[in-house]
This record gives C-alpha cells, structure tokens and sequence, in this order.
C-alpha cells in the first residue's frame, strides 16, 4: 500500500474527503514552494500535486500558463523539481503528485525519470498529454516502480473508454469538472454528480474532481459525492498575489484550512 | 517501406501518436472513424476532387523554368504551381478536405492556428465557402507582421483572436486554438494546418495534400516520359513537402530533399530546423523532432519565413529521416531571399519566402547534375505577402 | 454583326482608329504586320497556349457560385475565374501574347502604364520571362496607394516611373509611357492593359483576352448544356469584359453587360463610366467615349477600384454599345463593396474591387431571374490588392 | 495663293529662311498671347503656330505639357483661341498655324471648326494625332475652306509613307527633328541633312525643321538646307520665366531676332 492508498483509506475510515492542491512547482521558486508544501499539509492538504513547469502547456488556463513561465524564467526544471520532492520527503509523509507534460519527462528519460521519481519519493504522476493509448512508454518504467499513474476521465469521455481507462488506473481517477482547461469556468455540479456516479459503478478507485474549483460551497457539494477535490489555479493566483507578502504561507494556509473544512 | 503507416494509434515508427488531453481523446477517435469513412466513400472524394478543380483551380501546372535551368547550367527544374491555388498557397488542398470532414460531422464551427496567415486565409475561405464560422487563432506579433492576411480574414467573416501568450507566435497560436478547442470541442472542428498535431491530422493532412505529388507524377510522366530524378520541397510543418513526396515513397531512384529553414544559421539559435538542429521529443500531440533546450522545453523557433517558424515538423518526416527516405537539409535566410529574387527575375514567378527554401536548394543541385536530370520544385506558394519584407532586406 | 473588325484602319464603325503622333505610325503599321502574321503562325498559337497553360495556370475554372446564387434567390450564378491567373488577374492573358510578339519583333525592351499596379506586374512578369528590359508607368498617386504592387514590380526587376504629370494616376501614366515609347520606339515595345491605344492595339488585345469567352463557352456547354442567359463583366478599359463577350457576340439570347464604375454616383462629376457619363472623343490613340468637359479637355476619372479609374473605353466597346449589342450599366462604390463583401463571406472568394463591380451587377439581376436561368460572371482578379482599401472603408 | 504660300514665296525670293515660332494660347493669358504674337512678328517671326492647349498632351514635353495646363488653368478654350487670332487678324497678316490634338477640335464639330478658322484668318492647322490614315475627318472641311494641313515627317517615317504624306501635304512639310517629343533632345545636325535631302526629292512643298531647337547656331545650321525652322519650347520657357516682368515682350523679342538674324 502506497502514501496515495493509505491517505484515501485513512480518509475514508474518517469520513473525510481528500483535499488535493496543486502548486506549479518554482513559481516564484523551488524553496517557496517546498516552504508552502509543508504549509499546506498543515493546513489540512491530503495530497499534494506539484505541477512541472512545461513551456507550452496547452490544457491550462491563463493562471498556470503564467505560472509555468515565471517557473521557468526562474530556473525550475525536472531535476530540480525531483531534488525539491526529495527534500520535503525527509520531513513529510504528504502523497506527492507529479502533474505536467511529457516531454519535459521524455527529455529527462523516461526510464531514468522513473527511477529518480521513486528515489526522491514521488507517489504518483499526472500527464496531461499522456492519454492511455500512450502511456505504457511511461508505464512501463513507473508501474515497475510502484508509482501511480492518475488518469484523468473528461466530460467527453465514453462509456467503452471510461471503462478502458478504468481498468487500467492506479492510485485514484481524476473526473475533469469541465470540459474546457485549468482554472477558467465554474464546474456545473448537478453534472458532475451524475457523471461521478457513472464512474463509481464501475471503479472501486478514489474519485477526485478538479479544474475550475476554488470556493469552500463548491468543495463541500462535490464532497458529498466524490472522494476528494482538487484546488489549483485559485492556489496559485493567491500564490502568485501574495509572493512578496512576509505572511504568504499564512494566507494560503487559512485559504485552504478554509476548504479542507469543509471536506470533514 | 511500410504502406500501412501510420498504425492504428497514429505511430509513424516512434513518432507520431496521440499525446492530446483526454477532454479531445473522444474527439480525435471520431475523427480518425468518419475520416476512415470517408475515405473510402466515393461521395466525399468526389466532392473534394469537384472542389479541388471548380474552386481552387486544379490541377496546377507543372512549369518547365527553361530560364531558371538555363542560369544555373544543369538539371532541369521543374516548379509544381501550388502558387496558382485559390488563396496562393497549398493550404487550401487541406483546409478544403477537413472542411467537407467537419461538414460530414455537422460542425457549424471552425477554428485554426496559422502563423504567416496562410493557413488561416485558407481555412476562413472555406469556412465561408460551407458558411461556418470562423475563429483563426494568431499571435499578436504575427498579426503585426501579416497584417494583410488578417485583413483577408476578416474580410472572409473569420474572427482573428490575438494570443498574447508566450513569443506570441505560431507556437503560441496552436498552444492557444488547442486549448480553445479542449472548450468548446462538442461543436467544434479543430482545421490544423500542417501534417502536425494528434492523430489522425498527420496522416489525414499527407492525404489531401498527396494531390501535389500525384499530380505531379502524371504530369512528368507526360512531359518526359519518366520520374523525376529529384524532388525537392520546403519543410514548414511539412504538408507541402508530404504532399509532395508521399506518391513517390516507394519509387526508386528519386532523391527526396525537404528543406528546413535555417535562419540565421545553423551554428545561431535561430533557426527553425528541427530535423537537423533539434532533437525528439513530444509537442502539439505528437512525437517527432522539435526544438527544444536540454530540459524539454520548447524553443523558439526563427526564420525569415513566417510558414516555417514552427519549433516541430510532422512525424512522418521525422520517420523518412529516421528511416533515410528523404534527405532533410537547410537553407539560410540569406539563400533564402537569394533565390526569392533570382526566380522572380529569371522566370517572373515570386515564390513565397517558404517555397524559396526550397528553390534555394534546387539552385546549389542544379549545377552539379547533368543536364538531362530532372528536378521537381514544390512551389508551395507565391510571394505577395513577401514582397514587403523582401523590399526591406534587400 | 460584321465578322470583320476592326477595317483595315482599325475602325470599329466610327470608332477606334490610329490617332497617334507619326512617330509611332511606322512602329504601329508594323506591329499590325507583324501580329496579323503571329495570328496565322500555328507556332505562335501553340507557344502562346502553352504559356498560357503552363505558366498561368489556364483554363481557369468555371465555378458554380451555388451558395451566393441560393442567397439571391435567384439565377444560377457562375463565376469565371480569371483571379486565379498567375499574378492574380485576367492582365497576364494579354502580357503573354504581346511580349511573345515582342520577342518575335526582336523588342529587347518593354514598357508598360499602369494604374492600380496589376498590368504593370503582369508586364514586368513576362519582362522577366523573356528576360526583357521593363519600364512601368504608373503615376505617383497611384504608387502611394498600390505600394504593394510596386514592390512586387521592383522585385520582379522593373523600374517604375513616378509619373508626376497631371492628376498623377492611370491617364497620366499612359500619357507619359506614349511620351516615352516616341522616343524610344526603335528598340521599345509598349505593352498596353486594356482594349485601348491605337489599332492594332484594341484588336489584338481583344483577341488575347478572348481565351476567357471561349473557354466560358466550352465550360458552360460541357456543364449546361447550353449557352448562359446574362454574361456580366466590369469595364475599366474593357479588355476584361472584350474577352468575354467577343466570342459570344454572335449568339442569340445571351444577354451581356459591361458594368461600367459609378464611383460616387452618375450626377456626381466623379465616376469613370465612359459610355454612361461620357461623350464621344478621341484620347489615346482611338476613338470612342471619353469624360469629358464640353471644350474637349478630359476629365478625371475617379472610381474606388484602381483598375476602373480611366477616361476612355475601348473602342469596340463603343461599338457593342452603339449597335446595341451589349448594354452597359453602372455600379457605384458602395455598390461594389457591398458585392466584394457578399462574395467573400458567401463564397470564400475575395474579387478585385474592379471585378466587384460586376458581382454587384448579378446582385441586381439575379433575383429578378428564374431559378434555371444562367448568369455568368467574369471574375476578372483577385481582391487581395484591395484588402486595405476594404477595411478602411467598412 | 495662301498667307503661308506668300510667306515662303516671299522669303525664297529674299533668300531667307522662315522662323516658325509655337506659343502655347493662353498661357499666361489669351491677351498676352495676342501681345506676344504682334512683338514676335515684329522681331522677325515669319509664321506663328498657335498651341490649342489640351489636357493630354502625349506627343509634348514637361514645357509645353506645363504650359497647356496652365493655360487651361487659366480658361483657354478653343473658341477663346479663335477669337483671339480673328484679334490678331484685324491687324497682322502673319500666317497663322493652329497646333494641337485632336479632341478639343473634335469636341467644337470639325465642321463648325472649319468654319470658324477660317473666319477667324488661320492659315494652317497640325494636329499632333491626326496622321494621314485620320485625317480626312479634319481636312474634309478644312481643305474646303482653303486651310493647310500641316503633316508631320518624323525619323521613322519610311520611303513609301513620306510619299503618301507629301502627295497630300499642303503648306509645308514639317520635319521633326528627333525621334522624341517635344523640347526634350537636342537634334543631330547630320542627321537631319540627309533625311531633309531625301524629302527634298520627292516634293516641292517647303520643309521645316523643329522639335528640340533652342539656339542660334541650330537655327543657322539648320537653315542652311531646310526652309524654316520651328521654335517652341524654348519660347514657351522663354514666356513662363519672364511673364512677371515689365519688358516680357522685349526679352522674346530679342530672343527670336537673334534666331532670325541667323536666317537670313
Ligand atoms: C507558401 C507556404 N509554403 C510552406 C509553408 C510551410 O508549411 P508546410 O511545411 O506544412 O507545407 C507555408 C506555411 O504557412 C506556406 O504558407
Ligand atoms: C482585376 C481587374 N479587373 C478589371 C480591370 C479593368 O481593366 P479591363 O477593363 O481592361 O479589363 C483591371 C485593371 O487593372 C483589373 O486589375
């Protein structure tokens, strides 16, 4: 049983729901955001995706796009990302997501990366352009190592291919809210629901909801039927807003006890 | 060589594929289904070749350029006029058959990416031509640069959406219609404009632009009576360069050469060659040779060309490299602009600064062969958007 | 009708003519000679054709216009799809053969007027073909406001003349390339744009631009069955609207119309419409109507499209419309945009403004027309020149 | 026998040469055309051709062009030129030619020219664009009325054309002594020798020389085989550059004697 496992039965048996935040992992650098990882896990965080920074990442909305360049200009990049993991797992016990985009992963090696991910304490990974047609290249290296491979189902996901990819998953399913990119419209709940009750039929997996979240009323309404939700351009507008504030890691603290609250 | 490419996943070899988000996985498995369908429906080809002759004025010629042949003492060049195209370019072979696609589907909306504007004159054209509307995503630096394009669009009713992020070019511009397209992907139909993108863009772009080497084909064998002993083509994202060479895949004894932009030199990091100055790797939905630092982030790419200023090439190309079918090469921005000037002058026909690529390395092959080889030019398009530019470097 | 004319003098009944400075008279006695020998030379033909097919790009398609025609509610609407030509207009029908002839003549040296710039990029293009020395006339107004083609001249290695003289656009322009070719008419052919200048001029021009009639005529035929109802063209010089008609001329039922450019309206003092606003006079060379005031002094032309901006009208064309054989009518500049808009959008086809004109004629008319009837609409170039001049004005 | 006929008859008794003089009517004003016509007489002008200004003048140069549309600037109009040499006429029997294009004659009626010129007292007419093929439009009245038709030879003019033209030609032939338009070449000598022998030969009609003549020693060398000669532009320029001054008249005047100095 990995960190991913352990935290959704450690929730379950408290009648909790998982709260997964997103940072872009640099933005504004590397040691601020390992500062606000352990921030945010006392803040209530169950999860935390760290983003890689990817020059053109093409299903995020203009909060991580931005993110993502800034990231970059400041130097981050997989390895130093991985060193960053490695760091707060000397100290923490957080499941630690790694979202991004292939080819930052490709370049790195895709075998190389799979063994330097589980080194540094890398849960699960998250690519956004690794749909299941393709991701054996990378599943072959991050099975091995018992690294989740989170697979994400769409709003236009089919019934045959919700089922394929299912099938296939590890660690949890991640529903996206919207049919549309990262932190740009405001999920319709009523459709969610009934689209996460398609998936629970045939999964056992853990259900988390992201893109577009970020009010404690919207938490609350998708955790009475899904396993966890995740926050992530909302964390990293209020990031970015308060980097030059002294009580930074205060704010997005409260930010997110303020959610995780309602997911109790 | 294989005739089955690309397998069933898009796979060209190692590149190709489908490395898209999975809000536009369902999208692009209905694509490559009605796109199946249609192929073989004798219906659409009809259709599509109708269009082709009625409205965009195929076949074009393939031109003799006795005075071009004659300056540089060797092979006979041949140009194959995509410049005489409805719109001036090659584009439109493509844009035509993904909207009689999008059609089929019932999409009411189009939307497009294009850098020098061709893709999108081309794209907004059709979107009148089958009343859709239009969105064409372009960088605001490229909407300085091409401002009559983005005059020729909106006349066509097509919205020009400026995207500021990034270098606020081409690349800029796909990152900015993919993400459109992951919104609004129900009712929308996603017209890429080179062999590049998801499956099944690459193989489905190849096919509809193949028109130029089949055409290509039946008219040498007319003139000459036999293949050409060389084609040569410009490699943006590469759908001239494919159309052109894939009819001719499995001849022998024709030397293929696509021919990258290389700016201000290979040895600069400016240049747009990504066969030969880049490395593999995954972009836009597919694997195939990009630029990119030792990270995996993409670069920017440069050349004097706007059509050419893309950081990938489509993966069937960086399969006929991995597979030596076709020889990748460069030209400068300097050979560049010197054959721009030298065809215009030799034979009354401006290139656009794309097909100039490809003419400049015709002028260094010409001169070493016999006079009774035959070389083949695509010329993917005409200068008249050039000429500015041209006005002002030389 | 008379199969014949023009007479052995170039009249076309009282029009057309030689009125030129005895100067020219030699060169124009000549050309006469020599072209009337061209004419019956299969090799001239067969060259000329084979330009015509390999360089150009002819035959240009005959396009059904099915959803502007379904928009109007009306007549089948065909357009004639001179844009297509290379360089963008019918201009190079006509270019081709007069430099084909000067080359015959031993002409080392060509020169041309032009005033929105596309006879001038026609004639510097088969300047380059044929490896001729090339001079444009344009006036200066005219090279501020077609930048563009200026540099697509100046790339294809012509020099162009500002013309200060005048009002500094087409008529000054004409008047200073006669200026010059009396000067240098031992070693010069000038190439003129338009069914205007002195015999043999009119006719030989009629007769290179015919290629567009007749193959409006097999085209209609092989798709039709029949003739077409309405043939519609624009009339600047008319050279576009000559080719057109002329092979049509002797067949009942076709209704033809040159549109003729309102500018501003008729009962303003600015417009071009020769036939309909003007009087008989003689300018240029030839006889035929002219604006002009009641002393004999010509007026200035003025219309929104470049290429429509001119006194006169070809000779023959006064003819057509003194024997009633075609009627000329007018459309304004508001009318004209109206119809570059309405093509576009419907039809992914962006006409020069000039052939605009025509398209705002079959506007009118088709609605008035049976579903089965036919109209067919001379194209005469593409509107990308007009681009600019479109989205400032709406 | 016509004022032109006398002129020449006159002058060969003499053994002078004439001195054809163009002024463009009108500029700067159909008054001072008149003064001007009265002072070059007196200074020694055997024939005055007067300019018709038109708005196109193509066979013309930047002098003569600029000096048409300022008089029509300035209100020329053909019936304003009749007027004016029917002025002249009440005083002077210098031979009078009417030079210009077509149209604006076209425009009057050439019938109601006829007419009027004659009436008026001109003595000749040239019009630039009406070669011989043209000209029985014009010359089917105004032979009636006993007006010359003034043809032009030009350096391109073949054998068997010079022919036909002398066969029609009346007044005097008028040689143009350069292969180019007017006031804009200086002409070769030699040249002009031969072709002015070659048309010696085949008509009996006087032979003026003009086109590109501006100095003394033109005129003299010229007059040594031909029987006038034709000054234009450089009068014209002569006209526009003094036209504020007091002693206008005097400057041409001076001017054309010492031309005709040289004829004599
Ligand atoms: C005329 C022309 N040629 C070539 C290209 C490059 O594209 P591709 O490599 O897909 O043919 C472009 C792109 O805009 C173009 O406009
Ligand atoms: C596209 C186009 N159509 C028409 C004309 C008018 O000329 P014409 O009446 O000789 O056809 C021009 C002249 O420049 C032109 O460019």
């Amino acid at each position: 049983m990995n960190r991913i496992e352990e935290k959704f039965a450690a929730l379950r048996a408290k009648k909790e729901k998982a709260l997964i935040v997103y940072l872009t992992a640099g933005d504004p650098s590397l040691n601020v955001t390992k500062q606000l990882i352990f921030a945010l896990e006392k803040a209530g965080t169950d999860i935390v995706e760290i983003g890689v920074p990817f020059s053109d990442p093409t299903a995020d909305g203009p909060v991580i796009q931005e993110a993502s360049q800034r990231a970059l200009k400041a130097g981050a990049t997989l390895e130093g990302v991985l060193k960053m993991v490695s760091e707060v797992r000397k100290v923490s016990e957080i499941p630690i997501v790694l979202f991004g985009y292939f080819n930052p992963v490709f370049a790195y090696g895709v075998k190389k990366f799979a063994l330097a991910a589980r080194a540094a304490g890398v849960d699960g990974v998250l690519v956004v352009d690794l749909p299941c047609e393709e991701a054996a290249e990378l599943r072959n290296y991050t099975d091995k190592m018992g690294i989740d491979f989170i697979s994400l189902i769409a709003p236009t996901t089919g019934k045959e291919r919700l089922k394929k990819i299912a099938a296939n998953a590890t660690g949890f399913l991640y529903y996206i809210s919207i049919t549309g990119i990262t932190g740009t419209a405001a999920p319709k709940i009523e459709n969610i629901k009934s689209e996460v009750a398609k998936i629970r039929n045939i999964t056992d997996l853990p259900i988390a909801v992201g893109f577009g979240i970020s009010q404690p009323r919207q938490a609350r309404e998708i955790g009475h039927f899904a396993d966890g939700v995740v926050i992530g351009s909302a964390v990293v507008r209020l990031i970015d807003e308060n980097k030059n504030k002294r009580n930074l890691l205060k704010i997005v603290s409260d930010y997110i006890s303020g959610i995780k609250k309602e997911l109790r | 060589m294989n005739q089955t490419l690309p397998d069933k996943n898009g796979h060209f070899g190692i590149f190709g594929g489908r490395y898209a988000a999975e809000t536009l996985m369902p999208a692009l498995i209905e694509l490559e289904k009605v796109y199946a369908a249609a192929r073989k429906d004798k219906n659409f080809q009809k259709e599509f070749k109708e269009y082709q002759r009625e409205y965009s004025g195929r076949p074009t010629p393939l031109y003799y350029a006795g005075r071009l042949s004659d300056a540089l003492h060797g092979a006979k060049i041949y140009l194959k006029r995509e410049d005489l195209n409805h719109t001036g370019s090659h584009k439109i072979n493509n844009t035509l058959g993904q909207a009689l696609l999008a059609r089929r589907m019932g999409k009411k909306k189009v939307i497009a990416e294009t850098g020098a504007g061709q893709h999108g004159v081309a794209t907004a054209t059709v979107a009148a031509l089958f009343g859709m509307e239009c969105k064409i995503f372009m960088g605001e630096e490229d909407i300085r640069r091409q401002a009559p394009n983005v005059f020729r669009m909106k006349i066509l009713g097509a919205e020009v959406v400026p995207v500021k992020s990034g270098t606020a070019t081409l690349k800029d511009a796909m990152n900015e219609a993919m993400r459109y397209w992951v919104s609004s992907v129900r009712d929308t139909f996603y017209v890429i404009g080179t062999t590049a993108g998801p499956h099944p863009y690459p193989r489905m772009v190849r096919d509809f632009q193949s028109v130029i080497g089949r055409e290509t084909k039946r008219q040498i064998m007319k003139r000459e009576g036999r293949n050409p002993d060389v084609l040569i083509a410009c490699v943006g994202g590469g759908s001239n360069a494919m159309g052109t060479f894939y009819p001719f895949r499995n001849e022998k004894n024709v030397a293929m050469y696509g021919v990258e932009a290389a700016g201000h030199g290979l040895q600069t990091s400016e240049h747009s060659a990504s066969i030969n100055g880049g490395k593999v790797g995954v972009l836009h939905g597919n694997k195939t040779y990009l630029l990119q630092d030792a990270h995996g982030q993409v670069r920017d790419a440069y050349s004097i060309a706007a059509g050419l200023d893309y950081p990938g090439v489509g993966p069937e190309h960086a399969y006929f490299h991995a597979a030596k079918k076709v020889t990748y090469v460069t030209a400068t921005d300097k050979e560049a602009v010197r054959a721009f000037s030298f065809l215009s002058l030799q034979e009354g026909i401006i290139p656009a600064l794309e097909s100039a690529h490809a003419v400049a390395h015709a002028m260094k092959l010409a001169p070493k062969m016999a006079k009774n080889k035959i070389i083949v030019v695509c010329l993917s398009g005409r200068g008249d958007k050039d000429a500015q530019t041209i006005i002002e470097t030389i």
